[in-house]
């Protein structure tokens, strides 16, 4: 389990990169974090010719909070996201998604930008951006696009990057204190990719839901936002009563796969389970302006 | 791994048949088709370049039609490897007459070796995302071919 | 294609090295082949296992998802750096008194884990103990005495501490 | 007063080094123009090799040799060797070292590189193109046992490798006056140990001196050395085998041969050069051998008062590939499936059956977890049917401790009638019940119910053979300095054995055991022994050098009565001491009492049997002895997502003689951690085409800390009659009773579901189907 040969670039600014790609095209990849890049390449499973390692790049290290966005550069480590108290107020669903990523050794050097491009359809960080609307922005040479996060993600880690571009940044809108958000997973083992993730928000007021959020991961071939389940929290205005038909709903409009660890069906059950799970814990936290961060 | 769809095409059905009778014109739509070389009646030789994110690789292999009724059913076997493992599949597509359309059923049979096992969880996902690609493609000749 | 090389200086555990190394080889490779720096094991090259974890920069990371060129310009810290056979670190100590190992093979790179872990976390609770190791795969001890030895490290760090 | 050593907990000889990174692990061996090797190895399950090219490797700048099956010797193109035969094995098939011309798992060595980095190896590996025609893969045990799809050895017209019968008494006539016939199939399924450390093998040749000397991950370096110098024609004086510090071993670390282990020496004799092999993970997957899948056709038969009449078992055993390791599991299994009970008529019978998988031999447990599975099961549901309390059938069938030595019945692993030692099977149950509250079990669950919580409460008892023959050895030597050299045949992997068989010696000899330095596992320091395997280093070997040590004391007595001009009656050694009883001035160290024993000038006593403080003993058992214990958690249920969390767990365990009960406690902890990841979190999953889906630690689920529960050990002490320590095994107890005892728990937990667990390992999703399916059978 040794990686191929490849040619090796580690631009210092953002315009080298893009050159890079530009001139590479498919034959470069993008190495950020590469907790997901590193296991292919060892496994040559990856056989990049050239590797555009972006680690160097001062410029793509950033957190900042403007005009109620949070922007994420390229360069930031999962890990950073834990522990900069900010980020739990602004978008406390990402907060609350990233700790269940691999482990610390994974987040310490892993990127927010190279999960979103990476693009597992089970990880966590695709069906948070899925959640809240992230925005993802793409540079190249010809220049910038932003992506809506649902239509990012086009198949298994398959997006809509072109080759030449580069996921500079992701743009996640900061929600208000009457959101509550939850995330929860089941995987076999601690850390590991989930059988079936849910994310969860909702916005309380007059003491019903006014407005909801549901995403999926591991339940489909993209991490999968549910505007059905979500109508159906806003219908009723009895909170079980619009659990139980937004768990139905999961249930009937999900169509994942079945694999080695978790049949088809299996799935589906999951995620009508922590549908509810998640409702149920959103729904406390936006009733009690917690907005959802765990202490 | 099994895995199957139904899709429409946008064209009669003797249409459909006829571009699937069509190697070159099948070969173009394929997804990664490099090179489609006849070995013998019904046999090719095949090149294609695959590339799902960063796992990319070229799988040099043979492709049979292993079986044709027209215009009904057309049944093909795929097999091909590259330094990641290989892959064999067998796919058989059913048309069915809907007049200015044709409805197709299609199921495959995936398998693989090598180290591309280790990412089983997500074949039928791909496969699914190549043969929505190949019948768009489908789709989109036999509606340039009818303006 | 021909075997792109690059020469570069790396800083481990305190020492400045010059290495001319194939851009593609990991870390871990390079510690232990060209650095002979071999506490640091190789286990799964895939990130789970935990075995080949050390420092960068002091925060603990998978030596076989790094390539070794990635790590110039950054410190790199290894289990050679925690103690020696006559003088453990508290952490090394403590694994030593409760039985923390077994074949060994996967306690170096816990140990890195441990020490950053208790320096965050001086007083952790058993549940916070078993979720830092949990990057960590162990095939002989079930766990239960590394958790001892951790729990038994932040008393000795404590100790020495104050 | 002497410090006692034995029974003590003291801290590892061993730790320190380990702990700083300064163990050597087979590959931290670097050595002078090294050269390393990778393995093309098949990527299909059963295929003909039509032709392997090999040119463009060759061609490759960095690549030194490749070899395919026509390059070898010709006593390496033979199979190699059978390891244990068996009379009913007729089919003894082994793997070859490099596949001829057909390839029968995917894993199997094709092509073997050797290069000047392992990268530039792999790289050749990609060059060598291999023209496959696959054939039908067989995978499926019960089809395969049937002769479909294929025949993964043509030759011998049939894919099974043996059919095996042991009788206790007339299990039909039991049957034909029972009250109540339990009749199951219980499936358990693939699993493999994984030690963190793959295997590795690095060889150096030394043309002048004809010498060869490999380092090997393996457990039994000694066989090795001897299998090593038949095949390449040397002396086994000429071939040293190291097994250094092995990460892990668990029982796959026992071949003759892996491949790789042949395959590394004939390249560094080849080249002139060190070669060095490491497996990486993926290899692991698919070419370290694996165990566990057997199917069980088994009944029970019992009267009315829930006593057992008899139990029949007809089982299928999946060999793999090859059965180079003989017919140990599945004998294994049908000798541990009795276990604590009098069973008066028994009838076992397997066939063990090739398919196209890796290759099976004993993984820690060993067929043991599938025998106890089988029977607790059977008393679970026979209790159930017989609406009685589950603890009190096992009461009513228990070998009572009156009853030792007691005949099972059967003949066991090592040929030898299975007879228990020694042991005291009721008090282990009630101690283990006692601990985890079974007699107020009904209200506490019906408190967690009420809380909405599903927790059940499991048990589960087993009798582990252990310490079989047939010998091992051991030297003592005290140096001049004091200090005492040990030398024995078995290696460790993590077992302790530097500081365990140090107490043996520091307890004879009243030395500190800091004094005493153990070389295990070099065959250069010993020469003569077996292997690290079966619960049986403690035993076995600690025996020898129980013997040996206590043979250098005589010695030392003898010696030293002449320089201090005693009687020896009269002297005591302690504190690295002989001292004259009563007289403490009158005293000389051991070191001053070792360089009289080898004197320059003068007359060395016959008594004395040659020069130097120095022994060397063998012990050899007439036979097994059993340990055994139970097991008893309580562990909760999430009925709706189908996982677990083990709330307790404890353990009662009975080892004999204990030695050091740090290291025993540690070996249980790690046995539980293995049979709870073997029975819930790791899987290895085929497909029909027989591709292991499960190859690597994504997907291989092996549990970490937050998985794994605390484990509370207690000892019970029945020491063994058969050996002087009365040591008995310890090193698989921990794994045995696992799936038995989470299937009783689950059960319990949900028993408004009256769920039937029969098969092993669970997992979530199979955890899901079964209480979906409950629960539709239910309004």
């Amino acid at each position: 389990m040794k990686p191929p040969v490849f040619d090796y670039q580690d631009p210092a600014s953002v315009e080298e990169a893009l050159e890079l790609l530009a001139r590479h095209g498919a034959a470069a990849k993008v190495l950020a974090g590469g907790q997901s890049l590193m296991p292919l390449l060892n496994l040559r499973l990856a056989r990049p010719e050239v590797v555009v390692d972006i680690n160097r790049i001062d410029a793509l290290d950033y957190l900042t909070e403007e005009s109620g966005w949070l922007r994420v550069g390229a360069r930031v480590r999962q890990r950073r996201l834990e522990r900069e108290a900010d980020v739990r107020r602004m978008v406390p669903l990402l907060a609350e998604a990233v700790r269940f990523v691999g482990h610390p050794q994974i987040r310490n050097r892993g990127t927010v930008c190279g999960s979103l491009a990476h693009a597992d359809p089970a990880a966590e960080l695709p069906a948070v951006a899925v959640a809240v609307g992230a925005r993802l922005v793409a540079r190249s040479r010809s220049g910038v696009r932003e992506i809506p996060a649902e239509e990012f993600f086009t198949g298994p880690l398959t997006t809509a990057l072109r080759p030449d571009e580069l996921l500079a940044e992701a743009r996640f809108p900061c929600t208000g204190p009457d959101w509550g958000w939850a995330f929860l997973e089941v995987s076999n083992r601690h850390g590991d990719y989930a059988l079936c993730a849910v994310a969860a928000g909702v916005r309380a007021g007059d003491g019903r839901i006014q407005d909801a959020r549901l995403a999926y991961a591991g339940a489909g071939p993209v991490p999968v936002r549910l505007r059905e389940a979500e109508a159906a929290l806003v219908e009723h205005s009895d909170l079980e009563e619009g659990i139980r038909a937004a768990s139905a709903e999961a249930r009937r409009v999900l169509q994942p796969d079945g694999d080695l660890h978790a049949s088809s069906e299996f799935r589906r059950h999951l995620a009508a389970v922590l549908t509810a799970r998640t409702v149920r814990l959103a729904w406390t936290r936006a009733r009690t302006r917690s907005g959802g961060a765990h202490a | 791994m099994k895995i199957e769809g139904t899709e429409t095409l946008h064209a009669p059905r003797d249409r459909v048949w006829a571009l699937l009778d069509d190697p070159q014109a099948l070969a173009s739509c394929t997804p990664g088709m490099q090179e489609l070389r006849p070995t013998g009646p019904d046999e090719f030789e095949a090149v294609l370049s695959i590339g799902i994110a960063a796992v990319r690789g070229t799988y040099k292999g043979k492709l049979r039609i292993t079986e044709r009724t027209p215009p009904e059913r057309y049944a093909v076997q795929v097999e091909g490897s590259s330094g990641a493992g290989f892959v064999r599949a067998v796919g058989v597509l059913e048309l069915e007459d809907q007049g200015a359309q044709t409805g197709v059923r299609w199921s495959g049979e995936v398998q693989v070796g090598g180290a591309l096992t280790l990412g089983s969880r997500m074949i039928p996902g791909i496969a699914r995302m190549l043969a929505g690609q190949f019948f768009q493609c489908l789709d989109r000749k036999l509606q340039e071919g009818s303006a | 294609m021909r075997e792109p090389l690059r020469t570069v200086q790396l800083e481990v555990n305190g020492a400045a090295y010059t290495v001319t190394v194939p851009v593609r080889k990991t870390l871990a490779d390079v510690l232990r082949e060209d650095l002979q720096l071999t506490g640091t094991h190789v286990g799964c090259e895939q990130g789970v296992c935990g075995a080949c974890t050390v420092w960068l920069d002091g925060e603990p990371v998978r030596s076989c998802l790094l390539l070794a060129i990635q790590a110039a310009g950054h410190r790199v810290t290894t289990v050679e750096a925690l103690g020696t056979v006559d003088r453990l670190h508290p952490v090394q100590e403590a694994f030593w008194e409760n039985h923390g190992l077994q074949c060994g093979f996967c306690t170096p790179g816990i140990l890195m884990t441990v020490v950053a872990f208790l320096r965050e976390h001086p007083a952790p609770s058993r549940q916070q103990i078993r979720e830092a190791l949990a990057g960590h795969l162990c095939r002989c001890t079930g766990y239960q005495n590394i958790v001892r030895a951790v729990e038994d490290a932040a008393r000795r760090l404590q100790a020495r501490g104050t | 007063m002497a410090t006692r050593w034995l029974g003590a907990p003291i801290k590892r000889n061993e730790d320190p080094r380990l702990l700083v990174g300064q163990g050597l692990f087979v590959d931290d061996v670097q050595l002078p123009g090294m050269l390393h090797a990778a393995v093309l190895r098949s990527p299909h399950a059963h295929a003909r090799i039509r032709r392997i090219d090999v040119r463009r490797a060759l061609e490759h700048p960095d690549v030194l040799l490749v070899l395919t099956h026509g390059d070898l010797p010709p006593s390496l193109r033979e199979p190699l060797p059978k390891l244990i035969p068996h009379p009913d094995l007729k089919h003894h098939k082994t793997q070859y070292a490099l596949a001829p011309d057909k390839v029968r798992h995917v894993g199997e060595p094709v092509a073997f590189v050797v290069a000047t980095s392992r990268y530039a190896a792999e790289d050749a590996l990609e060059l060598i193109e291999v023209d496959y025609e696959p054939l039908p893969a067989v995978v499926d045990l019960e089809e395969a046992a049937a002769g479909r799809p294929a025949l993964v050895h043509e030759d011998i017209g049939t894919n099974v490798a043996a059919h095996s019968v042991q009788r206790v008494g007339d299990y039909e006539a039991a049957r034909a006056r029972a009250d109540l016939v339990v009749a199951r199939r219980f499936v358990v399924d693939r699993g493999c140990a994984s030690p963190i450390e793959t295997r590795g093998v690095v060889a150096q040749w030394d043309p002048r001196a004809r010498q060869l000397t490999v380092w090997d991950s393996t457990q039994a370096p000694i066989p090795i050395r001897n299998g090593l110098a038949a095949l390449f024609g040397l002396a086994q004086k000429d071939v040293r085998v190291i097994a250094p510090d092995v990460g892990g071993g668990f029982g796959p670390k026992i071949m003759m041969f892996y491949p790789e282990e042949v395959l590394v020496p004939l390249a560094a004799m080849r080249l002139g050069r060190p070669v060095k092999w490491i497996e990486d993970r993926r290899e692991h997957f698919v070419a370290t051998n694996h165990e566990r899948t057997q199917i069980h056709d088994a009944e029970i038969a019992l009267d009315r008062e829930g006593r057992i009449l008899g139990v029949r078992t007809v089982f299928l055993h999946d060999a793999g590939a090859y059965i180079p390791y003989g017919l140990i599991v599945p004998i294994v299994a049908e000798c541990t499936l009795p276990g604590p009970y009098r069973i008066p008529n028994y009838h076992a019978e397997f066939r063990a059956v090739f398919t196209n998988k890796t290759i099976v031999s004993p993984y820690r447990g060993a067929g043991r977890p599938h025998g106890v599975f089988v029977m607790e099961r059977l008393l679970d549901l026979a209790a159930r049917e017989l609406g009685m309390d589950r603890a009190e059938i096992r009461r009513r069938n228990f070998i009572q401790p009156h009853e030792f030595p007691y005949d099972v019945g059967l003949i066991y692993q090592d040929n030898a009638p299975l007879v228990y030692d020694s042991g005291n099977y009721p008090a282990a149950l009630e101690r283990a019940l006692e601990e985890v509250g079974y007699s107020r079990w009904p209200e506490e669950k019906a408190r967690y119910r009420a809380q909405g919580r599903r927790v059940g409460l499991g048990f589960a008892c087993y009798v582990e053979g252990s310490g079989i023959g047939p010998y091992e050895g051991c030297r003592v030597t005290v140096e001049p300095s004091g200090k005492v050299y040990v030398a024995t045949g078995v290696g460790t992997q993590g077992q302790g054995h530097a500081t365990s068989l140090a107490q043996v010696v520091a307890e004879a000899l009243g030395v500190d055991v800091r004094d005493v330095h153990v070389v295990t596992g070099d065959t250069g320091a010993f020469g003569w022994g077996t292997g690290t395997f079966a619960s049986r280093a403690a035993v076995v070997a600690g025996s020898a050098v129980h013997l040996a040590a206590q043979a250098v004391r005589q010695k030392a007595l003898q010696v030293a009565a002449s320089l201090l001009e005693a009687s020896p009656e009269d002297l005591e050694l302690a504190d690295g001491r002989v001292r004259v009883r009563g007289a403490p001035s009158r005293s000389v160290s051991l070191g001053e009492v070792a360089r009289a024993a080898n004197p320059l000038r003068g007359v060395i006593p016959a008594e004395w049997e040659g020069p130097g403080l120095e022994a060397t003993r063998y012990f050899a058992p007439p036979r097994g002895t059993f340990s055994h214990g139970v097991h008893a958690a309580l562990v909760e249920v999430d009925p709706e997502t189908a996982t677990l969390r083990f709330l307790r767990y404890v353990v009662v365990h009975d080892c004999g003689t204990v030695l050091n009960p740090l290291i025993l406690d540690g070996q249980i902890h790690g046995g539980v951690a293995q049979g709870i990841g073997g029975s819930f979190f790791e899987r290895l999953v085929y497909d029909d085409s027989g591709q292991l889906l499960s190859g690597s630690f994504m997907d291989f689920h092996i549990p970490t800390a937050v998985e794994i529960p605390e484990v509370e050990v207690i000892h019970q002490e029945t020491p063994s009659p058969l050996n002087p320590i009365g040591a008995k095994g310890a090193g698989e107890g921990g794994v045995i009773p696992v799936p038995a005892l989470l299937a009783q728990a689950i059960e319990d937990a949900l028993d408004d579901l009256e769920l039937e667990i029969l098969r092993m390992p669970l997992h979530p999703d199979a955890l899901f189907e079964l209480i979906q399916k409950a629960s539709r059978r239910r309004p």
